[in-house]
């Protein structure tokens, strides 16, 4: 039964969440740029930051603070919580590996996975909590079209948050420390440029941005331990937007998130998990650089 | 001499195979003194999707395990429980199970946490034979041929199935959803369900898998919201995904009745969501095998334990246990009431003389876990009550009779 | 007691007078020494020597040059100096190196140019996806409290090709336009010490007098110091004051330019002047053994 | 480092265990575990059994990430595939475990190739991304295959039975799958002494000049994914046959990290490396057992903590080593013996 309307909703819904896996996207690209390190890690992270907020938001909502309060206060929180795991695991992870074969890297990255999660369920328990929504689920209708207001407040958030980050980064002085160090860090440290400073930066926005997608994602999701489940399908994104770019990302974001959910629409919702990584492998396959990629970068 | 020290490959392969076949085989049993007290274990999902039923379950479980020592064990000898974290991985209950069933001491009851450990657990059972029941309510398990030593401590999810659609044909439904996890657990009764539905009379016009646990709520409003069913059932969950499907029909204006099973009506779980999104739960029904806690009154089993409870904890007792719990200490009630015949009977207690007494149960007043009385049929129990939450003062409260399929 | 003590330092200065009026050759240059290295030794892996006790200095002004052959080390004692050994996995395990007075060790590169050092890698290294200005950004990033607008146009001044061209990605340009990127780069902020290794290398022939041109430039205009790094002997002969020839990680020969130009064996290993009529090996025997003695 | 082979002559070199001491300790070795059934309770027995499995499984990826360089997550997945083969082998055909069991490791084999595909074109990251994605993709089409994979709820098998005798009890699977372990340890050891072992180190070295030299690099690089399925082949259907009936979830990729982590921790490019790996990533959660265990008393509870430290130690077992002692284990091991070989001049 075609019903034009359900495709589009759910086209929607589809590029709504391509949104929020820009953002995820957007931290894995970062760090890859400036350090060269794939940051298998990174949903983790984000599950991190999504719990961060949870802690902070409960303490206030003991408090009983009215919600403005509770957002002010515990949104640049939870970033200050994110920015520092950012800074400790690029200065006692990162950076006594740095000038090595990424290899280690990575394998610490997926070392990492199993640390954050099993922290995240020793510290929080790993019962799924429900925290509490940046934006309420409210649910408009355009005619007989339904729009989650939850979600696209998310997408509109989440994509300002992409715009402004990736304006920074060709625009500010940083970002061009950043893309400095990308090339070349040696010659980059000759030029004045701190490179473990640069590498921290990176780490820092990823986490933020990070944690700012776990916030978002949460209330849609549930939260528990394995939310990084989520961060590895966005590796679909990455490699499609070619691991290197920013711009690649966020058209990279918007196709896979319409692809799964037309994958859910026309095949049932177990398909939808599994569509990122059929899309990964044949990307690698044909097209190993992806959309926007810097040929090159096929070496570890 | 020197030969006879020449350990290569294939000597020491033949020499291997010639030791197994002299002593691993030829070591004759060790007869074993009647044991000091009935060893129960079981795996509780501690951690992982389940842990927050696994860890109130335990500790409810343990109350109830020193409520009966205190007040005589089972057929005057107290149980010892064991227990181990599987973090709902079947591989897991499984070594756990291994490591109980090797100990000096056997259980004579093993409680397993999930219908993977169920299905992992049978060809070891066949070797190492031990009453076991659990947390699963799978169909599979209800068939004393091929599962012989495990049994089912309430009805099958098909079981459920069948009560849920009666209960709607009652109230004169055509059209249904069924919505249900991404899992063994979600799928098990789907195939029965739609076939029973079709023999009512009534249309199944949407079936929705779901992730057990963050799904996209969205997505499947907007399917549901194509199909508009009149009733929608909703299995495979237990504490997340079906509370925010609820929330998001309602928030998109749709009037569908929803149903759960067992696992997802738990009153905990229901006011927790009341109290952070609000009412939205009003109405929402489903089908449960045993009694609230609350209805301690019609429920004697329950008036002991909550005494109990209170006499230990005190104002620290919040005067509710989980259905959960119950469940737990439901399967343990039917294991010691098996424990206890084969004791009558003057029999060995082993696995196979308590599978006999267990199946020889029938018309079992349960002390109110159940309201009519408990016979066990194909290793399960077929009967169950469907109850309607009220968001007004935070209950459960019954819709139907005791129905039994 | 005292008076025997007095006298003792009193003949020990005399002593230094008559040595070095009889012995060295007098101070000529009362200039501060910038740089100092002594006694340098480096290793790669762990396992593998690059630098064998070496030492210079270089004193303010002067363009010093620092000659060899391929896998000499002479890379090596600059990434050395400049700090940046840890990115290709070597490390320093002996030896001293000051730097204006204090020593180098423990301030990472980026520091070590907040202090005006500059370093102009081998084969150039700009950043070749940033655009020409977003380089010399990049290279003033350290030095942004210092740095004002007219020190991005004192560069674009002395490289006028660069002028016409600050919005291009620096991977489009030509080696040459590349090579004074590279040199813009390094002069953002005036350095005192300007570390240069092999500017000529893969330039047309053209180019690569105008670069030494420009070096010489540099090092009067500005008043910058130059340890410059060469293959190309001829043209650091031309260029610099004073000269170290090193070879397997050890400096075998050093002095003033026109005394090293009188030097047989610098001549005729390094120079390509000497007798060129070898008939046989046996001719050539001593040359293999001579320069086995050097190094 | 290594920086070299410190062998004076080919015969050294060529050599199979490395001197007499070497070869004394495995016989001891071997007659150890012919004793261990006799002396330990079931579940130790059960644990050993597990050990030898994973053990197989790793010298696969061994051969595959240690040896050729060829970084996998994906691992676990195969394990998988060898176990379902096995087990719809047995259920749909019937067939017995001496044709069940190669059949699987062929097919495994193949499965692998087929997912090592993608090396022909792409390497380092790229590759262990395909592999991650090949991991979800099998297990995906074991979950929702359900004719053939009996779905999530997975199969259940007959044991083996060799003359007349059942391989159903501990001891019987120890004696049936501890001596495969070793035999595959071994030939995996002599493999290295091969033309096609040193070609996979060329290709992890430096593959360009493995190139160069004349390695057929794609060749190889198949021939290691065959190889290295071929392990998990057999270690699936080891694993089949140990625990009798399997589900999907058990070769998820927590299974390929796990794996990873053992290689990592035991010591990658080493034949001793998946030993240790597999006694360690086995016997750490046997030891946060008993320590929650001797904190039960005092909250009943506290196994909450099991799994999820669990997951933590792994987790920074993997990173210490890869920062302190990117060897592994096995390479602390050969220096301890080497500091007692020389003893009293070692340093």
């Amino acid at each position: 039964m075609f019903d034009p309307i359900f495709l589009i909703e759910n086209s929607i819904t589809g590029l709504f969440s391509g949104g929020i896996y820009a953002l995820i996207g957007l931290g894995v690209v970062f760090i890859f740029r400036a350090t060269k390190v794939f940051n298998f890690a990174h949903g983790a992270v984000m599950m991190f930051g999504a719990y961060f907020y949870l802690t902070f938001s409960e303490i206030l909502i003991s408090f009983g603070s009215p919600n403005w309060l509770i957002f002010l206060i515990s949104l640049p929180l939870t970033f200050t919580a994110s920015a520092l795991l950012g800074m400790i695991i690029e200065k006692f992870l990162m950076r006594p590996m740095m000038g090595q074969h990424p290899f280690p890297l990575i394998m610490i990255t997926i070392g990492l996975i199993s640390v954050l999660e099993g922290a995240a369920a020793m510290i929080w328990t790993p019962a799924a909590q429900y925290p509490k929504p940046l934006f309420p689920l409210n649910i408009d209708f355009i005619g007989s079209l339904a729009i989650n207001r939850q979600m696209l407040f998310s997408f509109i958030l989440a994509i300002i948050i992409f715009l402004i980050i990736s304006i920074l980064f060709v625009r500010s002085r940083s970002g061009v420390a950043i893309r400095a160090t990308a090339t070349d860090q040696s010659t980059a440290a000759l030029m004045g440029i701190n490179v473990s400073g640069v590498f921290s930066l990176s780490w820092i926005i990823a986490c933020v941005t990070g944690s700012l997608a776990g916030i978002l994602l949460a209330p849609l999701n549930s939260l528990t331990p394995t939310l990084g489940i989520v961060g590895l399908s966005v590796i679909s994104v990455v490699i499609l937007g070619g691991l290197d770019s920013i711009i690649g990302v966020l058209i990279a974001a918007f196709i896979i998130g319409w692809v799964e959910s037309m994958a859910s629409h026309f095949f049932g919702g177990q398909y939808k998990e599994i569509v990122p990584y059929i899309i990964v492998l044949l990307i690698i396959i044909i097209k190993p650089h992806g959309l926007m990629g810097t040929r090159q970068i096929d070496r570890l | 001499m020197k030969k006879k020290f020449n350990l290569n490959r294939r000597s020491f392969l033949k020499n291997s195979a010639a030791l197994t076949g002299a002593f691993a085989f030829g070591v004759p049993s060790i007869i074993r003194a009647e044991p000091k007290s009935w060893v129960m274990a079981s795996s509780f999902p501690l951690t992982g999707p389940f842990a927050a039923a696994g860890s109130m379950g335990l500790k409810d479980y343990l109350d109830w395990v020193e409520m009966t020592n205190s007040t005589g064990g089972i057929a005057g000898k107290k149980i010892k429980p064991v227990y181990d974290d599987s973090a709902y991985v079947p591989s897991k209950s499984l070594a756990n199970f291994k490591k109980a069933m090797s100990a000096d001491d056997k259980p004579v009851f093993y409680g397993g946490d999930s219908t993977g450990f169920m299905k992992l657990v049978t060809p070891e059972l066949n070797r190492t034979p031990v009453l076991c029941g659990g947390t699963s309510f799978s169909s599979e398990l209800a068939d004393p041929k091929t599962h012989p030593y495990q049994f089912i401590s309430g009805p099958t999810y098909n079981s459920m199935f069948d009560i849920l659609l009666q209960h709607i044909k009652s109230k004169g439904g055509k059209k249904l959803a069924f919505i249900y996890s991404d899992t063994e657990f979600g799928k098990d009764p789907i195939e029965h369900g739609v076939s029973k539905a079709k023999s009512l009379g009534i249309d199944v016009v949407l079936k929705e898998i779901t992730k057990p646990a963050g799904a996209e709520i969205m997505t499947h409003i907007s399917s549901l919201r194509r199909a508009d069913p009149e009733y929608a059932i909703l299995h495979g969950y237990v504490t997340g995904v079906w509370p925010q499907i609820i929330g998001g029909a309602r928030k998109a204006k749709m009037s569908t009745k929803f149903l759960g099973t067992f696992w997802g009506m738990e009153k905990i779980i229901a006011d927790a969501v009341t109290k952070q999104s609000g009412p939205f739960l009003e109405g929402y029904a489903g089908v449960t095998p045993y009694r609230y806690f609350y209805e301690a009154k019609e429920a004697p089993s329950y008036g002991k334990f909550f005494a109990f409870l209170k006499s230990k904890y005190g104002d620290e007792f919040p005067g509710y246990v989980s259905t959960w719990s119950v469940q737990i200490m439901f399967t343990y009630e039917i294991a010691k009431l098996a424990i206890e015949k084969t004791v009558n009977a003057d029999k060995e207690v082993n696995a196979k003389n308590l599978v006999e007494s267990l199946e020889a149960i029938k018309n079992w007043d349960s002390g109110g876990y159940m309201g009519k009385p408990v016979s066990i049929e194909n290793h399960a129990i077929a009967q169950g009550r469907v109850y309607s939450y009220k968001t007004s003062n935070g209950l459960f409260l019954p819709i139907s009779d005791w129905i039994t399929t | 007691m005292v008076f025997f003590f007095l006298s003792l330092i009193g003949l020990q200065l005399k002593l230094d007078n008559f040595c070095g009026g009889v012995f060295l050759a007098p101070p000529q240059k009362d200039r501060l020494i910038l740089l100092k290295v002594s006694n340098l030794n480096v290793y790669y892996h762990r396992v593998i020597q690059a630098l064998r006790g070496v030492s210079f200095e270089i004193s303010d002004g002067e363009i010093v040059s620092l000659l060899g052959s391929n896998g000499a080390g002479k890379s090596t004692a600059l990434n050395a100096i400049s700090n940046i050994l840890s990115f290709q996995n070597g490390e320093i395990s002996e030896g001293k190196i000051e730097f204006n007075g204090t020593t180098t060790f423990g301030k990472s590169a980026n520091n070590l140019v907040k202090l005006g050092m500059a370093y102009v890698r081998e084969g150039r290294k700009i950043f070749s996806d940033l655009t020409v200005n977003e380089n010399l950004i990049a290279a003033s990033y350290a030095l942004k409290k210092t740095v004002k607008k007219n020190d991005f146009e004192q560069v674009y001044d002395l490289f006028k090709p660069l002028a016409s061209r600050r919005k291009e990605i620096a991977g489009y340009l030509s080696g040459g336009e590349q090579q004074m990127l590279a040199f813009g780069r390094a002069l953002i902020g005036n350095p005192k010490l300007l570390l240069m290794d092999e500017p000529s290398l893969g330039l047309a022939p053209v180019m690569v007098e105008e670069i030494f041109n420009i070096i010489s430039k540099i090092n009067k205009d500005l008043n910058t110091t130059i340890l410059l790094v060469e293959q190309n002997a001829n043209l650091a002969f031309k260029f610099s004051d004073y000269i170290y020839i090193i070879e397997s990680g050890k400096i075998v020969i050093e002095g003033k330019v026109d005394k090293l130009q009188q030097d047989s064996d610098v001549q005729e290993f390094y120079l390509g002047v000497g007798n060129k009529n070898y008939k046989s090996y046996r001719d050539i025997k001593h040359y293999k053994r001579r320069k086995r003695w050097l190094s | 480092m290594i920086i070299g082979n410190y062998k004076s002559n080919y015969n050294s070199d060529e050599s199979f265990f490395g001197d007499w001491p070497n070869k004394f300790a495995f016989i001891l070795l071997c007659l150890l575990l012919v004793l261990i059934p006799f002396i330990s309770s079931g579940y130790v027995i059960f644990l050993f059994t597990q050990v030898a499995v994973f053990i197989i499984a790793i010298v696969g990826l061994n051969i595959l990430t240690g040896y050729t360089g060829l970084v996998s997550l994906g691992h676990g997945a195969l394990v998988g595939v060898g176990a379902y083969a096995t087990a719809i082998l047995q259920s749909q055909f019937n067939l017995d475990f001496y044709i069940n069991i190669p059949l699987s490791i062929f097919i495994t084999s193949l499965v692998g190739v087929f997912f090592g595909l993608p090396s022909l074109r792409i390497r380092g990251l790229y590759l262990t991304i395909s592999t991650l994605a090949a991991s979800f993709i099998i297990i995906f089409i074991l979950r929702n295959w359900n004719s053939l994979t009996g779905g999530d709820s997975g199969l259940i098998l007959d044991p083996i039975e060799i003359f007349g005798i059942k391989i159903i009890s501990e001891n019987n699977k120890y004696f049936f799958i501890v001596p495969l372990a070793i035999l595959s340890i071994l030939f995996a050891q002599n493999l290295f002494r091969t033309r096609i072992g040193r070609a996979f180190i060329a290709i992890r070295d430096a593959d360009l000049s493995a190139e160069i030299i004349g390695v057929n690099i794609v060749k190889f690089k198949l021939m290691a994914f065959g190889l290295g399925a071929a392990y998990a082949g057999l270690a699936g259907s080891l694993w089949a046959y140990n625990f009798l009936a399997i589900l999907p979830s058990q070769f998820e990729l927590h299974l390929s990290i796990l794996f990873l982590a053992a290689l990592v921790v035991g010591g990658s490019a080493q034949t001793l490396g998946p030993v240790f790996g597999a006694f360690f990533v086995v016997i750490i959660p046997e030891l946060l057992k008993w320590a929650m265990g001797f904190l039960t008393p005092l909250n009943p509870t506290i196994m909450e903590y099991t799994a999820p430290a669990n997951s933590f130690v792994y987790g920074i077992l993997i990173i210490v080593f890869m920062i302190f002692e990117p060897m592994g284990i096995a390479s602390i091991w050969s220096r301890f013996w080497n500091y007692v070989g020389r003893w009293p001049f070692s340093p």
